[in-house]
């Protein structure tokens, strides 16, 4: 037998602490919290050093470059807010981008309807409020089912992708919906000290929703519904009232982006969010959620929709051929997560298993 | 003999053709410990959640302070005074321990003086009261509870129970992954929470921890009780046979 | 003659302003022959899925079909199940093979009539158009909503081999394909410009091509001075090109097309022999004619 | 205290029986496993019934219909059958569909190269050789990155999205690729006995996936893996090796589609299989697979196909406008889900929790 | 001395900050049961999971039979003879039990003489009979292990390790979630895989258990590891001082 050894007990004090860590690691980890953003700022200075080799022109220090990729995410990143909070709770929203449109055409013909007689102001209330109040419908419909019917998140939302769907191109007759309001055109196009209303409405909004999430007892229930809703149902939330609510906010926020879009386009198009699908749903897993629930931050949201402006519109300011744009985002989405990868290793948290 | 908290009774619950809970009744009345034994897969678990609101009965009934109820969810259960340790834990793994203490029922404060935000440092600091009553000195109050072991993360569970002045606690195997010295204190809080008149459904395999803090013992044998004893009057060897219907 | 005729009309795609303008003047056509229409499609310009809404349109055995083939190539044998079945079969806006039918030689020349305008001419037209607008020089591109679609594809090619003819200094910069997503067309017009800031114009090959390009004129505050061309006219157009929006619309004639689809196949049904190819026209629209009900008739109406 | 009391002793075996079961569900279950082509069924009898009602026609007695409908399903069920396995895991697979592209393309090409010199049987079995290869390509890559590199599947797969659409493109030169080959034409076109022979391949390549599946250690494997990684990891099974195999798999079926898309089509298209995405993986999970994996089976898949295919195709045959099209399916999509957890519901099986 | 099985030289395994294992020491030899002791969060678990290929230690070395060894999977562990029951099962819930126990190496048979499918059937009748080696008897051979209750799957872990013929046994809280007949099953078990010559690691928080069944005893504290005994030569109240460090 190998002779018992001895560790020099444990002075100081008597009971020993059951934990044994110190708190060093915070900092690697907040770093590594912020991964995306990282990848964003590599992304960024890469499109930087292109433009300056490659015509002397540069990338960042353009205001109307800014400007012109702050717009551009407007869209996909309200619908990846909602889609964030879907998929913390371990769900997915394949019906955003139709009720966009279904909010857009709406919103383009309550405006119509409704500016003639009562002036323009009015005119942009009625439309902003018929628009994300229609968006809501779809998503009670998508809440009771998901909730009440226990319907998987995909399917539910896909059945809704078709209602949606349909119900817009009937409302809109096919095609798209102009608006004539000069104040709603305003807010779609006008800016303030350079930065579009649009961005300052979605800025807000962001804002808004990053509170709730991360300081309401609504999002600390959703992280802990996507993480284990069994825990979370005995733990005593009110799991059904809450995926409800969650579906009708994700809704709003394709809602919200429908009314942008005609604001912006001076028309209602039912196909507006169609193509924006997954896209958003890349950006909130760039941002660091997992489909799997449980995970993701606004902010990360915020980061990941940012990295896929920046990308398609980087590669066509570099002037990178069509077909070789299809194939540069690829890479370099995959990348953005290699490099989350490797962060997480190197921030030593939860490890190999 | 002091006021009857819960009564069951006929309870049943069936999975398909199993029948894991069969016509059982059951009381515990305050200031009362109730052991709940039996052999692996007896029904003690599916009893505990026919009760806490996590099945629905198949049959039977559940009366709470002579009240007829029916909890549809976990939810109604806390909410009239139920608090259960599950077997399972049921932790939401990605929270900090605070987090899961509170969940459900997070406190809030203001910040700035308008906004209402949770109370993340009231967390915090209840989360290091709550497990130094168990003998846990976590200094890691933000970590995930994925990052502990399993018997921190059983006295997380235990911590999240008894946080709450629940009337009646509802404890499945809650010493299983404990260390000797936690061990003693869930035992010496189980008391403490006896005293101050809660009623406590414990369940255990280890006869010492039963035979050392209960009133009365029940044995369940395939899914039916087989027995019930005071504890005074009983022994070992007698709740071994009731366990294997010997 | 008391046998009501069934005729079918496929588009491209449902969920497009150009094709239910289509469908309006095919059922216009339909109501005073005493026929019937079917509309059927898919909702993508995809032959994987229109070919099984033409199945089920042979399914029910129509008298005639009229298609706007998804791909020359692909469409031709499930285009032949028809022909074999016995239906006589029509394109409209796009065609198989090459478009000459009914030449005894290859294996698309089974269609009666190909009645479309034709999107390399309309390609052209757009070229000629915007060239026009910036002075026959200067940089521009084509705005396109994905590659594989086959009537924008060949809208683009017109225009390339256009500009390429006829104006040399024009310079046509490498295409933006934006899935048809007016938001990403906005941004590429602005990348393109911020890149190109001597930019002179776009050519819109969609509706939401042209839309996005348009406002991604208007965000970069280059309203008037980058000049955009947009191919087809839905009513949204009057709007953007009062505006300012966009410069020129080249409207197709969806509705004669239409029209003139149903008018063909009830005369070859009645016995009637009808020409192999008919050219509906363009019209260009701008600010100076858009008010002028004789070019407004062309706007796509809902 | 209340008084004792004492259950009659269980008599018979000294030792009492751990598991009290008998085997009586059995046959509910096995009929619930059924449900998707129990929907498919009535789906069925739904539109013969409309058929009737509204036309005097048949839907299903007719044998034009039922070629049609299947011939409709087969890229669809290719897709689905990798897409199946995939889910099982526990992931996703988006590159499926431009795989399914760039294989049709290269399928395209190499038939055109080979067959002049070689003939017509050499040309098509090279065809189909370089086409599945191909496809294999980007399936490795995505096993690497999932199982090496531990990207998600989601953004992986969507990084080889567009890098396969640019590539296929590419290859394509931005066109449909016109094939010259009568046997390759044949086998995509003819039919023996009325049965197209795509069809039959189809069918033959899905038994085998389904022993696959269900029959051999791998199919077991996935299962595993897609409940419980980490219990996977710790049995010893190879989940590395078995990731990588596993997208090599669903990629290869995709390159299978794509073939027989050339052969149906005469030509290769790059964007063949771009609109079949949501659609393959609905088919998986109205098949009965949970997208958080360890579930889903190739017949249920097979049903999950046919019933999209059926309502697509026959909204159409019962001549429902376009845009009420979409709001059916959608209805249709949601009911054969609903249906489902009826059934579950009573069939018994895990419960309320 | 018996033949040294295993050998642990200075393995320490950090999670970040978290020095969970440091420099750790450890023999076993053949036909010897070591009991490994500790307070929650010791590093108990930890210790096992990097010698068995879950964790890759942050530095030290695992010797096995002499040959210095490297796990970077669990897999290269079974291979080479070393099954393990961990604390959180690892289980595939999905599965029955049967297919629990073969995982990663199914058995195989050739239907219509060719066609090598699963052999499901030997599968259930090992399941039968390994449970049966733990007195469970179940006949649910086909459902999956999410339908049985804490301790019935608690006996599937061990049935899957005690069924594969493995030099080596690491047993982390075995019989936490057992039945009191089920227990002694466990422990009457293990002397007998001892009495075959293999090396038993036996992780428990019963100290009767651990003196009724091992050699040797080596106690854990924060990492390290704070003494070890001939169980021969030790008490109660030693071990339970070594562990609080008192
Ligand atoms: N969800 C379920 N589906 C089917 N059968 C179940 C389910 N849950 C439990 N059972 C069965 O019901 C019976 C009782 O299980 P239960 O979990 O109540 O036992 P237990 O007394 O808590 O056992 P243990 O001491 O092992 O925890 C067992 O036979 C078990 O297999
Ligand atoms: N994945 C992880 N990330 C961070 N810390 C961890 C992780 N796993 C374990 N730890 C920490 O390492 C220490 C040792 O944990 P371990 O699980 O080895 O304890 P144990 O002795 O098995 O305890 P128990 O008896 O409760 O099972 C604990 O402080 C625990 O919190
Ligand atoms: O806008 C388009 C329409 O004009 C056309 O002819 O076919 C394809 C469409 O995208
Ligand atoms: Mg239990
Ligand atoms: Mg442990």
């Amino acid at each position: 037998m190998s002779t018992p050894t001895e560790a020099s007990p444990d002075s100081g004090h008597g009971k020993p602490q059951a934990d044994h860590a110190d708190q060093a690691r915070t900092l690697v980890q907040h770093v590594a919290d912020l991964r995306a953003w990282l990848f964003l700022a590599a992304l960024v200075v890469g499109f930087e050093f292109w433009a300056r080799v490659s015509f002397g022109g540069t990338f960042i220090l353009n205001t109307f470059n800014l400007q012109s990729i702050a717009i551009f995410a407007v869209a996909p990143l309200l619908l990846a807010t909602g889609q964030t909070f879907v998929i913390i709770s371990g769900g997915i929203d394949l019906s955003l981008g139709f009720i966009m449109g279904l909010a857009a055409v709406v919103a383009a013909h309550t405006i119509n309807a409704v500016t003639p007689g009562a002036g323009l102001l009015v005119g942009v209330l009625a439309g902003f409020l018929a628009g994300v109040a229609i968006a809501c419908i779809p998503g009670m419909i998508n809440g009771l089912l998901v909730s009440r019917l226990k319907v998987p998140p995909f399917i539910g939302t896909l059945g809704m992708f078709g209602v949606a769907r349909g119900t817009a191109f009937l409302l809109a007759g096919g095609t798209t919906v102009p608006v004539s309001n000069n104040l709603f055109a305003m807010i779609g196009n006008g800016r303030i000290w350079g930065i579009p209303y649009i961005v300052i409405i979605t800025a807000v909004f962001m804002l808004v929703m990053h509170y709730v999430l991360s300081q309401t007892k609504f999002g600390q229930h959703n992280y802990a519904i996507g993480a284990n809703v069994q825990a979370a149902r005995r733990a005593g939330i009110d799991v059904k009232g809450h995926l409800f609510r969650l579906y009708v906010l994700s809704a709003a926020c394709a809602g919200l982006a429908g009314v942008l879009y005609s604001a912006r386009f001076n028309a209602g198009a039912a196909q507006a969010g169609e193509p924006l699908l997954l896209d958003c749903v890349a950006a909130v897993v760039i941002g660091g959620a997992s489909l799997f629930g449980g995970s993701g931050t606004i902010l990360g949201t915020i980061a990941g929709a940012l990295v896929i402006a920046v990308i398609q519109y980087g590669l066509v300011f570099v002037n990178v051929e069509p077909f070789w744009q299809f194939i540069s985002v690829g890479v370099v989405i995959i990348i953005s997560v290699l490099i989350d990868q490797a962060q997480r290793r190197f921030a030593g948290g939860r490890v190999d298993e | 003999m002091s006021e009857t908290l819960l009564e069951v009774r006929n309870l049943s619950k069936h999975f398909g053709a199993i029948r894991a809970l069969d016509n059982f009744d059951m009381t515990i009345h305050r200031g009362e410990v109730v052991a709940l034994a039996g052999d692996n897969g007896a029904g003690k678990t599916t009893m505990i959640k026919t009760i806490s609101g996590v099945f629905r009965p198949t049959s039977g009934e559940v009366i709470l302070r002579g009240e007829p109820v029916s909890f549809s969810t976990p939810q109604e259960a806390r909410d009239k005074g139920i608090e259960t340790i599950y077997q399972d834990l049921a932790l939401a793994d990605n929270l900090s321990i605070g987090a899961n203490i509170f969940l459900g029922r997070e406190p809030m404060t203001k910040k700035w003086g308008f906004l209402p935000v949770l109370d993340r440092k009231t967390m915090r600091e209840a989360a290091r009261e709550t497990m130094a009553l168990l003998d846990f000195h976590v200094s890691r109050l933000d970590a995930p509870v994925s990052n502990f072991s399993g018997g921190q993360r059983q006295a997380v569970a235990i911590g999240r129970a008894v946080h709450w002045n629940a009337q009646i606690l509802i404890m499945d195997e809650p010493t299983a992954a404990l260390g000797v010295p936690e061990q003693r204190k869930v035992l010496s809080l189980i008391r403490q929470l006896k005293a101050q008149g809660r009623g406590i459904i414990f369940i255990s395999h280890n006869l010492q921890d039963i035979f050392a803090v209960s009133d009365r013992i029940i044995v369940m044998r395939r899914g039916i009780k087989a027995g019930e004893r005071a504890i005074s009057e009983t022994t070992h060897d007698e709740v071994v046979k009731l366990m294997i219907g010997g | 003659q008391d046998k009501k005729f069934t005729i079918a009309l496929i588009p491209g795609l449902t969920t497009d302003a150009f094709y239910i303008t289509m469908r309006k003047g095919a059922e216009a056509a339909a109501e005073a022959l005493g026929a019937e229409l079917v509309f059927q499609g898919a909702p993508e310009f995809n032959a994987v899925l229109q070919v099984p809404v033409l199945d089920a349109v042979i399914a029910r055995k129509p008298d005639a079909i009229l298609i706007a083939p998804t791909d020359k190539t692909q469409l031709i044998q499930p285009l032949k199940k028809a022909a074999d079945a016995g239906i006589p079969v029509i394109t409209v806006d796009t065609f198989i093979g090459d478009g000459k039918y009914q030449t005894g030689s290859g294996d698309a020349d089974f269609p009666l009539a190909y009645i479309a305008s034709d999107n390399v001419l309309g390609g052209r037209m757009a070229a000629h158009a915007l060239a026009q607008a910036i002075g026959g020089e200067g940089k521009v591109y084509v705005s396109n909503v994905k590659p594989g679609v086959s009537t924008t594809d060949q809208r683009e090619e017109g225009f390339k081999e256009e500009m390429a003819e006829h104006y040399p200094n024009v310079q046509v910069l490498e295409t933006q394909f934006n899935d048809d997503d007016a938001n990403k067309a906005a941004s590429q017009l602005q990348a393109v410009f911020a890149r190109n800031p001597d930019l002179k114009g776009v050519f819109g090959a969609n509706l939401f091509s042209a839309l996005g390009a348009g406002n991604g004129v208007q965000q970069a505050g280059q309203t008037g001075k980058v000049r955009v061309v947009a191919f087809d006219a839905p009513t949204s157009i009057v709007d953007n090109i009062n505006t300012g929006l966009v410069d020129v619309a080249i409207a197709q004639h969806p509705a004669e097309i239409g029209y003139y689809g149903v008018v063909s196949a009830f005369a070859h049904l009645t016995g009637h022999s009808i020409p192999t190819a008919i050219g509906t026209g363009f019209t260009v629209i701008d600010k100076a004619n858009v008010a002028d009900p004789e070019v407004a008739k062309y706007i796509y109406s809902d």
